[in-house]
């Protein structure tokens, strides 16, 4: 964990209102893991007060990448910045996805921006592992392939790909995988990852070999587990709340309450 | 070059300087020390602990406002117990006073854990937490209520001899009366202020954004309402003041020490920026050479009022 | 294109819609009306007015902080005679309500101010301001105290039917228990809140950045606290609420209304966009449109707590 | 009085630290007067909360002039707009300098960023009147001379010019101009506005015939004379204050206590 100041060195709107950030910090790129998090300053002073976390989008030798939508203040900031600027870092933060474990096939899901740290995800898999994606959307321009391979889309308006929710899809499309190994890595809205979670409970009642890990997400002030801003129900212990910055973002999706 | 003194007493509680990282800010020191050397601060101050553990409030807890955060945690803590065993080994590696803040919800559990925790060397003094207000059980009640603050610092005073800093709620009409009750009943200092009671609404589903309702509010918005409540202490009581509310770089630490702190905590900053006490440091000491003041104890209360 | 009604009432003064000016925001609207057409307002609430006319506190009055305000204005207002000789024959050429704040050091001249202005057919309400933190004979003291409310109200009732609003200091603990005085002793409504003590030093000379030492905060800052002391008063009295406190667009008088308030004002924000109004109509008329909300008044105190 | 947005068309530091923003905008250019001021909304945000008075500096065809150095936060974001971006003016606000009085030698007094209302104001004068300035600042670097007609210049440390301060060097220099009449217009800190009453006083009691008026500051919330926030003292009746914004900014000097 360290706090540091990058240089911009590339924007681009990779589809309308996504936005695609590059910048350059060796010592972040050398030290973080998929799944992984910064929490990043976007102004100088103290207007937004709190820091704004990103998943690790991407990482190519000393550069990082961002994606991000602009939601609000934070992010209206951070899409105007200018080449050269420098980007106060806090990170790299929380424990990531592993992938380092054994299975057959990774399946990505993504909702929305939760396509956001999976480049990264596939970069480290692509030559080990064979990879399906499913991405989902409310509607086409909702739909973010970049970087992901081998996609399947979702909408829910049917404006591109199979019509439904990107978990109905996935389900569906699993059923071939019937005799494999999978370990399943999602990321997006609540209620996609709350779908998952029972489809991931079906299947393994049926008897499928599959494991997943999904990374959630909460309004955070610290990032590195000060603050205790960030609980998420231990699904094990009805006593105790993980704390999402820093035993997550990754959780296998057993262990908490969504 | 000329160094300064920035050395500074709480009571008989001596700080090498006036920075202390305010409770629920810092967790119990861990985190916080991968980014800065625990050492170079004036002291700790760990989260608010209880006597058993507290799981805290559902989420969301934290909302973001204009130059403000709100806060409802719920006094989430590991409890006396975990804490004695796993914390204050950790801490008791460094060089650098840790104070306890302790919240209860009831006059009993207050003197317990004190009680408890007085044999342990690593622990120099007590804050006492009267006036979380979130917790509906305990927080509010206690530190708008004179007299059961007063009972509360006596009960502390004869169960042990360490520091006891009473820790008051802003959300009072005058802040100086409780100091008193605190003075008369043996506290050796106050620390002013714990946040601000506040709450904010989603305009689309309706609901508190907080999901305990209310939270409290920390940050610069609050720093001028700190200030005050620093000073209306000064004028009124004489006892030592540690301020906390908005303190952001070290021109805020001179302006609460001129209002009347003899120390200052850093709270929400933590968040934002864990290494501001390196920066803070600096600026007071640049400060205090510039202008000749060789103590920076002299600033404390130094305001003129024509 | 469907129409909403934005009407609202307190009490028995019913308003265009929930858009007041605050008071000693706007003075007694003629600068304000070279910006907008009072006309298109809720309702305009005048400058404090005491008896005589008071030159107010030296300079300086006003200090920026972070997402707020302080100001030591001192009350400085013309003077009852004035008041109606030079400032309500042209509050009187708009077809606007005007609420007449009145602020005083002794009941009695509270009631002899709403006494003389009562037959004064433009003022259609009073707001008592009990409560401004920033004169030293008088503010603080009354708007802290319980039984002093309680008889400002009961006197003033008696001495005229037009609306009462009392005006409440959130400089207190708990803020229902004014609002219950208010209501019990005759009052027609409460406006939550003025401004929160404050103060803020120079670190250079160590001296108060204003004359008066103390000032009053307002501005987004307070909004947290605002919207906690309104929703507490709702949840508590049966009673209409005015909320004010650092609203600076539609969404900010969309939370105070779910919160518990029936009408608002608007502060601070005259000072950066006296037309603010305009586009706060046009945001509320489309949220409620989007909606299907009929009358805006359903919104008040439609929170969901679970 | 209007609120408008307007576009930077230019931006120079005319000397070390010193800004000029060119800012294309004929409704305030048409209606505003030397020693007139505007409020400023420096971001679109609130953050500053208030709006930050500028004096009018110059007006030229549909473009006004704002004069000013980095002071704090408001002033920072101010320079670095980029051409194109829009600010919010608040204004025509107070009142100005009454140049068409009769005199028959305008005296500019100037003191640091006191300079920023004279170009303007010498602008009106120049093809009527005799214009004599003095310039002061601590030393060389804050003196400014930019576009003010005839001047001397006093610095305190001896830098540049009379070494002493501004009102000095004007007292040593107006005797020479007994017999004319004299209008001075002085802006400046608030010591030597101070100075200058007194220099006026002693100068009318030595029957000089001398007229002055001053633009005086304060903070400022509003600018249009809703607060209160701005008082001056008045010189004639100790139970009331001026309001820099309305009353002034420029004011008799007599009519005002320092
Ligand atoms: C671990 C993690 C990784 C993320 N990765 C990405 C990413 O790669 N790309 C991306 O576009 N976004 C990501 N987000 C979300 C991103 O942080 C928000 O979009 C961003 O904070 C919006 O800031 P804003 O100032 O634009 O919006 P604003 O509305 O002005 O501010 C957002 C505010 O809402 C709060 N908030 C943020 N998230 C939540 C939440 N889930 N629930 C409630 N309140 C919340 C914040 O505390 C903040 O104060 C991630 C969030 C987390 C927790
Ligand atoms: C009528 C008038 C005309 C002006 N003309 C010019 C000009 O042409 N060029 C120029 O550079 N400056 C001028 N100023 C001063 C200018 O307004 C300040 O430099 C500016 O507000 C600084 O803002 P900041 O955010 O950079 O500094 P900050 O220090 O961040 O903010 C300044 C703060 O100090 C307060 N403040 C401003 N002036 C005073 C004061 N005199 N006394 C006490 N507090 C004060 C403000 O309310 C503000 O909140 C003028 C001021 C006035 C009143
Ligand atoms: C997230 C959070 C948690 C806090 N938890 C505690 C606590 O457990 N006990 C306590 O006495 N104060 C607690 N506080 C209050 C701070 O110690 C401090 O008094 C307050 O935040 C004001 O200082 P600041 O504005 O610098 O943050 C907490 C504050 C925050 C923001
Ligand atoms: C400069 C200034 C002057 C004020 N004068 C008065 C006053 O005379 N009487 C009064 O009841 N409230 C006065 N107030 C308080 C406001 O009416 C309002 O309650 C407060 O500013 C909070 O609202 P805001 O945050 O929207 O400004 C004043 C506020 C300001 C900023
Ligand atoms: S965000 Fe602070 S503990 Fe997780
Ligand atoms: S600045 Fe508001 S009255 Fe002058």
């Amino acid at each position: 964990m360290l706090i540091i100041n990058s240089p911009v060195v590339e924007l681009s709107e990779i589809q309308k209102g996504i936005f695609l950030q590059k910048i350059k910090s060796p010592e972040i790129a050398n030290g973080i893991l998929p799944g992984q998090f910064l929490n990043i300053k976007v102004s100088e002073g103290f207007t937004p007060l709190l820091r704004r976390p990103f998943s690790i989008c991407d990482v190519e030798d000393d550069n990082i990448f961002l994606m991000f939508n602009i939601y609000g203040e934070g992010t209206r900031i951070l899409a105007c910045k200018h080449i050269g600027d420098m980007i106060n870092i806090l990170g790299p933060l929380g424990k990531g996805y592993n992938f380092e474990d054994e299975f057959d096939i990774a399946v990505i899901i993504a909702g929305g921006l939760g396509a956001a740290p999976f480049p990264y995800l596939a970069r480290k898999l692509k030559d080990r592992k064979e990879i399906i994606s499913f991405i989902g959307g409310r509607s086409k321009s909702e739909v973010i392939r970049y970087n992901i391979p081998n996609s399947l889309v979702a909408t829910e308006d049917g404006s591109d790909g199979f019509k439904g929710n990107v978990v109905q899809l996935f389900e569906n499309e699993i059923r071939n995988y019937f005799n494999k190994s999978i370990k399943v890595f999602g990321c997006g809205p609540n209620g996609m990852l709350k779908a998952l979670s029972d489809s991931v409970k079906k299947l393994s009642s049926e008897d499928y070999n599959i494991k997943c890990e999904i990374s959630t997400e909460s309004a955070m002030a610290c990032g590195f587990g000060i603050c205790q801003g960030c609980p998420i129900q231990d699904a094990n212990n009805p006593e105790h709340y993980h704390l999402i910055c820093k035993d997550g973002p990754v959780f296998n999706i057993n262990d908490v309450v969504l | 070059m000329k160094t300064v003194d920035l050395s500074v007493n709480i009571g008989k509680l001596k700080l090498n300087n006036p920075i202390l990282l305010a409770s629920g800010t810092v967790g119990y020191g861990n985190e916080i020390s991968d980014f800065i050397d625990l050492n170079i601060l004036g002291g700790i101050i760990t989260k608010s602990i209880s006597l058993k553990p507290r799981k805290g409030n559902k989420p969301q807890r934290i909302v973001e406002t204009s130059s403000g955060m709100l806060n409802a945690i719920g006094l989430a803590n590991v409890g006396l117990e975990e804490f004695i065993n796993e914390k204050v080994p950790f801490l008791a590696k460094y060089n650098v006073p840790i104070i306890c803040n302790i919240a209860a919800s009831s006059i009993e559990e207050y003197v317990e854990c004190v009680k408890v925790l007085n044999d342990e060397e690593t622990i120099k003094a007590f804050e006492i937490n009267v006036s979380c207000p979130n917790v509906k059980d305990g927080g509010l009640q206690f530190g708008n209520n004179l007299s059961m603050v007063g009972k509360i610092t006596e009960q502390v005073r004869s169960a042990t001899n360490k520091t006891i800093i009473m820790k008051l709620s802003p959300n009072v009409s005058y802040i100086a009366e409780f100091a008193k009750v605190c003075k008369e009943n043996g506290a050796d200092a106050v620390s002013a202020i714990n946040t601000l009671v506040g709450t904010a609404f989603n305009i689309n589903t309706r609901k508190p954004k907080l999901s305990n309702i209310f939270g409290g509010l920390s940050g610069p918005a609050i720093k001028p309402i700190a200030l005050a409540k620093v000073l209306e202490i000064h004028r009124n009581v004489d006892i030592p003041i540690i301020g906390v509310g908005g303190i952001m770089n070290w021109q805020d630490v001179i302006e609460f020490m001129i209002a009347g702190a003899s120390a200052i905590q850093i709270g929400t900053l933590n968040f934002i920026d864990p290494t501001a006490s390196l920066s803070i440091l600096k600026g007071l000491n640049d400060y205090c050479i510039e202008r000749n003041i060789e103590s920076i104890s002299q600033l404390t209360g130094s305001y003129i009022l024509e």
